[in-house]
């Protein structure tokens, strides 16, 4: 199954239209580009940017794509990392995911990542493509996917909206990882008015690979083929780039673009198994998925953590719906889709790996040694660019952050401080209130929607503090993981909200019995802009990254999300931290609970 | 009884899996006929009397709130069939 | 596909011999647990591929769980119209020596679709995905895939589906209970609305088997349900589906 | 495009539990006009060129081999019809 291409003629904005028409007007600002984000681009390109590049800057520098807020701060993760706490990190934070050795060769990688506001809009497609989106980030590392989990925030459970949230997302979990064959070995949910309008859908991944099997983002030696595969690119996710539709000039109308996104897990399902046939072959160089920003971003980066440039031919791509601009099928974030680097002595059995499965693809262009991006649109220069600038090298902002006034008050307010704390018949009617309470009760009316028993190597999942799966069927050599964050302590105290996050996931998995190694993060908070919600996110990543240093395990990667507030009004900082660790034989593990009577019971700690 | 159809189908714009499944089926057992499927819903709602207009005027209100998903689906019949018709 | 397969520890040499080929489909989730269950049942697992024409010779073929071309339409609808199902198909219908078929979950659908097995799946009355430990009785030891069990004789397995209620006309099930094909049935409650509480039905020659339950996800312990019909074994120790798959190779080596 | 509608619902016989949860959901959003939903399915084959009789027997060997399952559903129609039309 070859490409046919679709060749159209738009009146493009070509690099030579750009330098002759300096004057012309773009939507940069309905873009998301702030006007200092758009003069700088104007200066690094000597010119106006044309349409495409205009595309590609706004959705790179996006908050999403280039950290920009947060950046500054994340620096702690690696600065406060000791060489011991290296020792069992193969890839570092900076590639799709982390990297860890776990011995006998066999490495891990996970990740958690954010879909918080797609899914508040369509809360099925949204939870799915969720999962969809990090298990392609755990593919693009080289290694097979083996678990999913699912850290979950909800409004009040009695609001007239909770329902269709819940039962959304909970079925989209499922119905997407499901259909994976991905077993879901753990997640929270919990309820809360502060993510009424905002509530928050994490997924984490966790894959395995043998050491010599990592791959990484780069597209490197000149000659090289890049080759764009799965699904067909489509308007989804772009509903709000339709200004862009201005860049083509033909008199058809442009037919509307989703601004939600559709998953297909059956694809991905053929996708997990036909990279692992590449990867088995070894006939990919590079690897990367697409998520947000999509080509733009998959071009980007892997020519900018290459040793050179990449020439592409955007009209090579195939598309779902003809009517895309250029700009448009730049920032399509169309689900299911990967891109690879394949040298020319390799295609053949690219090819034939890809028509095994039945999976669509096309040559898209080039690896070359120009060290700039150019792409092309029928032949004519619409994008040239330096790829490191657009992908490493945005904007980078020293927010202002101050301790937030009203903090005092909030803690002065202690439940010990009450006189309620004295009347034992009022700590009883607490104490039950707790229990009865949607966030203490038993939660397998949600896991029992979930497949905990596929791959047939889940020794601890639902109802377990910790998610264990075994990864040497011959040794039980194996991992568990945990993740946990509390939005109320970090309100109360962020720096302190976010250690005990870390210590919590990290006691999980150590009472399960295995060695913490790692930590990977979903930073979910309000707006950058508002200094206090800054200064949480400051003191969130500096006691998550003090507290990781104390307890010697590094992050190696994760994700930040931002804005995230309806009305002004910004959610509980959320940091999610998942604890990865390993058995040297999940035989061992120790599950929760007391299962025998007579057993004597000790609590340990302070 | 009478009873009101709804149709219900994915947005043109969106993706549909399902009918993606079906067109790559199609050829396999020699059916090349089609240049693409979508897929989509049928309801049908039986209604005890007459359809008087108040009752369409429900069947009108259920295919868009309950029935469908206006964010990826479209509504796009809502009418009274006769026994046995279309 | 599929990772290293190191013989079982102290295998039956006879039962080795036998070779018991797993279908995969584009799909296909549970094919890699259904080769490790025959492993440790101690036979031989032959992999085979849905667009093949060639069942490679093996004894037994068993079509496991999973979304095939992601069950968008029906579970199991475009599967059965692959080449590979052909062979299945004619082999399984061959009198005497019939190719011995079990269909597990998707697998059991696909058979329906392929009118090797009556009935239908519909979505669970529940309309939700299912994961849980469900108890069966087993209803008829006599089949290729239940011979290591008693008459009545109840386990638990893995129960995980979305489509999973069993339906046919009543003259249909009449028929099955008449001439005892209803192999499986729910017990302790039924977790899908499946008619008469059946889990799990055979062809007249008790051949081709198709259940929902996932007996694969029962044949480990460590890695299994938390409790078996057999007594408490603690924590994911049940380990009551392996008679089905020493079943077929025992019935094999006669 | 030309297409052709493949109309497939659930056998009367057989208990329809998506149209039962609707038929449930209807009256607790204030909708009693109804007395029972079957959900079925809509299908929708383009077709490149003209709908000659053979893609026409196309669809229907199409609509009772794959696209419905005779033991469960009923195909209630196939039929080519004009753009925008229904
Ligand atoms: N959204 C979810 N997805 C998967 N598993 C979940 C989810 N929510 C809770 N769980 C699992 O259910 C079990 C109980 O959860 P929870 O009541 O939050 O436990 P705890 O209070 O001990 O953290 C745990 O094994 C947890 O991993």
């Amino acid at each position: 199954m070859t490409a046919q291409t679709t060749s159209r003629t738009f009146n493009i904005d070509t690099v030579a239209n750009a330098e002759a028409t300096p004057g012309q007007a773009l939507p940069w600002a309905e873009l998301g580009l702030k006007e200092n984000e758009y003069r700088r681009v104007e200066e690094i390109l000597g010119r106006r940017p044309t349409a495409a590049e205009l595309a590609m800057y706004s959705v790179m520098w996006s908050e999403h794509c280039s950290y920009k807020s947060s950046k500054v701060h994340l620096r702690q993760f690696g600065e406060k990392v000791t060489e011991a706490m290296k020792e069992h990190l193969l890839v570092g934070i900076g590639e799709n995911a982390g990297v860890v050795d776990i011995g006998d060769g066999w490495a891990v990688t996970f990740k958690v990542e954010s879909h918080n506001h797609p899914s508040f809009v369509e809360p099925y497609q949204g939870a799915a493509t969720g999962v969809g989106g990090i298990v392609r980030d755990i593919i693009s590392m080289g290694a097979r996917p083996v678990a999913v989990m699912d850290p979950l925030r909800f409004g009040a459970i009695d609001h007239p909206d909770t329902a269709r949230l819940v039962h959304g997302i909970v079925a989209g979990i499922g119905g997407y990882g499901n259909s994976l064959g991905l077993p879901n070995i753990g997640g929270e949910v919990v309820f809360d008015a502060v993510y009424q309008g905002n509530p928050l859908v994490n997924a984490l991944a966790v894959g395995v690979l043998r050491h010599e099997d990592i791959r990484l983002a780069n597209a490197s030696g000149a000659g090289n083929r890049v080759v764009l595969f799965g699904a067909r690119t489509g308007g989804d996710g772009i509903g709000g780039a339709s200004v862009l539709a201005s860049e083509s000039f033909d008199s058809s109308k442009p037919s509307k673009r989703p601004a939600v996104q559709v998953g297909d897990p059956f694809a991905e399902k053929v996708l997990i198994e036909c990279c692992l046939e590449l990867f088995k072959a070894s006939v990919v160089e590079g690897i990367q998925d697409l998520g947000a920003a999509g080509i733009s971003c998959a071009t980007s980066e892997l020519a900018s953590n290459g040793d050179g440039g990449m020439h592409v031919e955007l009209t090579n791509v195939l598309l779902r719906d003809p009517s895309l601009t250029p700009g448009e099928i730049l920032m399509s974030e169309s689900q299911e889709r990967m891109m690879a680097v394949v040298t020319p002595e390799n295609v053949a059995a690219f090819e034939a790996i890809m028509d095994t499965w039945a999976v669509e693809y096309s040559w898209l262009g080039e690896v070359t040694d120009t060290g700039r991006l150019i792409i092309e649109w029928d032949g004519e220069k619409i994008v040239d660019v330096d790829p490191r600038i657009v992908a490493h090298e945005g904007p980078v902002y020293e927010r202002p952050y101050h301790r937030p006034v009203w903090l005092d008050g909030v803690q002065a307010d202690a439940f010990t401080a009450s006189p309620a704390a004295e009347r034992p018949a009022d700590l009883r009617e607490a104490v039950l209130d707790l229990m009865a309470s949607p966030n203490m009760c038993a939660k397998n009316w949600v896991t029992d929607q979930f497949d905990r028993y596929v791959q047939g190597n889940t020794a601890l999942a639902m109802p377990d503090d910790a998610g264990v799966v075994r990864v040497d069927e011959e040794t039980g050599l194996g991992i568990a993981i945990s993740t946990d964050a509390n939005g109320r302590y970090s309100y109360l105290n962020p720096y302190e909200g976010a250690r005990l996050a870390l210590a919590e996931a990290y006691r999980n998995v150590a009472t399960s019995g295995a060695e913490p190694l790692a930590v990977t993060d979903c930073l979910n908070f309000g707006s950058p802009e508002d200094p206090e919600v800054m200064w949480q996110f400051a003191e969130t990543v500096r006691g998550l990254a003090d507290a990781c240093q104390e307890l010697g395990v590094p992050v190696t990667g994760g994700n930040v999300s931002l804005y995230n507030q309806t009305g002004g009004v910004a959610i509980h900082p959320t940091p999610v931290v998942g604890v990865l660790g390993v058995f040297d034989d999940v035989a061992r593990r120790t599950p929760s609970g007391w299962r025998e009577d007579g057993q004597a019971i000790y609590l340990l700690g302070t | 009884m009478p009873r009101i159809v709804v149709d219900v189908m994915p947005k043109p714009e969106i993706l549909d899996p399902q009918g993606k499944a079906i067109a790559g089926a199609l050829p396999r057992i020699g059916l090349t006929g089609f240049a693409g499927v979508r897929q989509g819903k049928r309801f049908e709602l039986t209604v005890d009397g007459d359809v008087t207009e108040e009752i369409l005027e429900q069947a009108r209100h259920a295919a868009t709130t309950l029935l469908s998903n206006p964010v990826i689906e479209d509504v796009t019949r809502v009418e009274v069939i006769e026994e046995d018709g279309q | 596909m599929g990772g290293p397969q190191p013989a079982t520890a102290g295998a039956d040499r006879a039962l080795d011999g036998v070779r018991v080929g797993v279908v995969t489909f584009p799909g296909s989730l549970d094919d890699r647990d259904a080769v490790r269950a025959v492993r440790l049942a101690g036979g031989s697992a032959v992999q085979l591929w849905h667009g093949d024409h060639d069942l490679q010779g093996v004894d037994a073929v068993i079509i496991p769980g999973g979304f095939s071309y992601g069950d968008y339409l029906r579970a199991g609808a475009i599967s059965r119209f692959a080449p590979l199902m052909e062979q299945i198909t004619a082999a399984a219908s061959g009198g005497a020596n019939a190719l011995p078929v079990l269909g597990i979950c998707n697998g059991f659908q696909v058979l329906t679709e392929a009118h090797l097995l009556p009935g239908s799946m519909i979505k669970n009355n529940s309309l939700h995905f299912i994961c849980r430990d469900q108890r069966l009785r087993v209803e008829n030891a006599g089949t290729f895939w239940t011979a290591d069990y008693a008459d009545g004789e109840e386990i638990v397995v893995p129960l995980k589906n979305q489509d999973g209620q069993f339906v046919a006309d009543n003259r249909t099930l009449d028929e099955l209970e008449g001439e005892g094909r209803v192999v499986f049935r729910y017990v302790d409650g039924n977790p899908n609305g499946s008619r008469r509480d059946i889990a799990g039905i055979s062809n007249i020659a008790g051949n081709v088997v198709g259940l929902m339950p996932h007996p694969e996800h029962a044949v480990e312990a460590g890695f299994g349900p938390d409790s078996s019909a057999r007594g408490d074994v603690g924590v994911r120790g049940g380990t009551d589906g392996l008679g089905i798959f020493t079943s077929v190779l025992k019935k094999l080596v006669g």
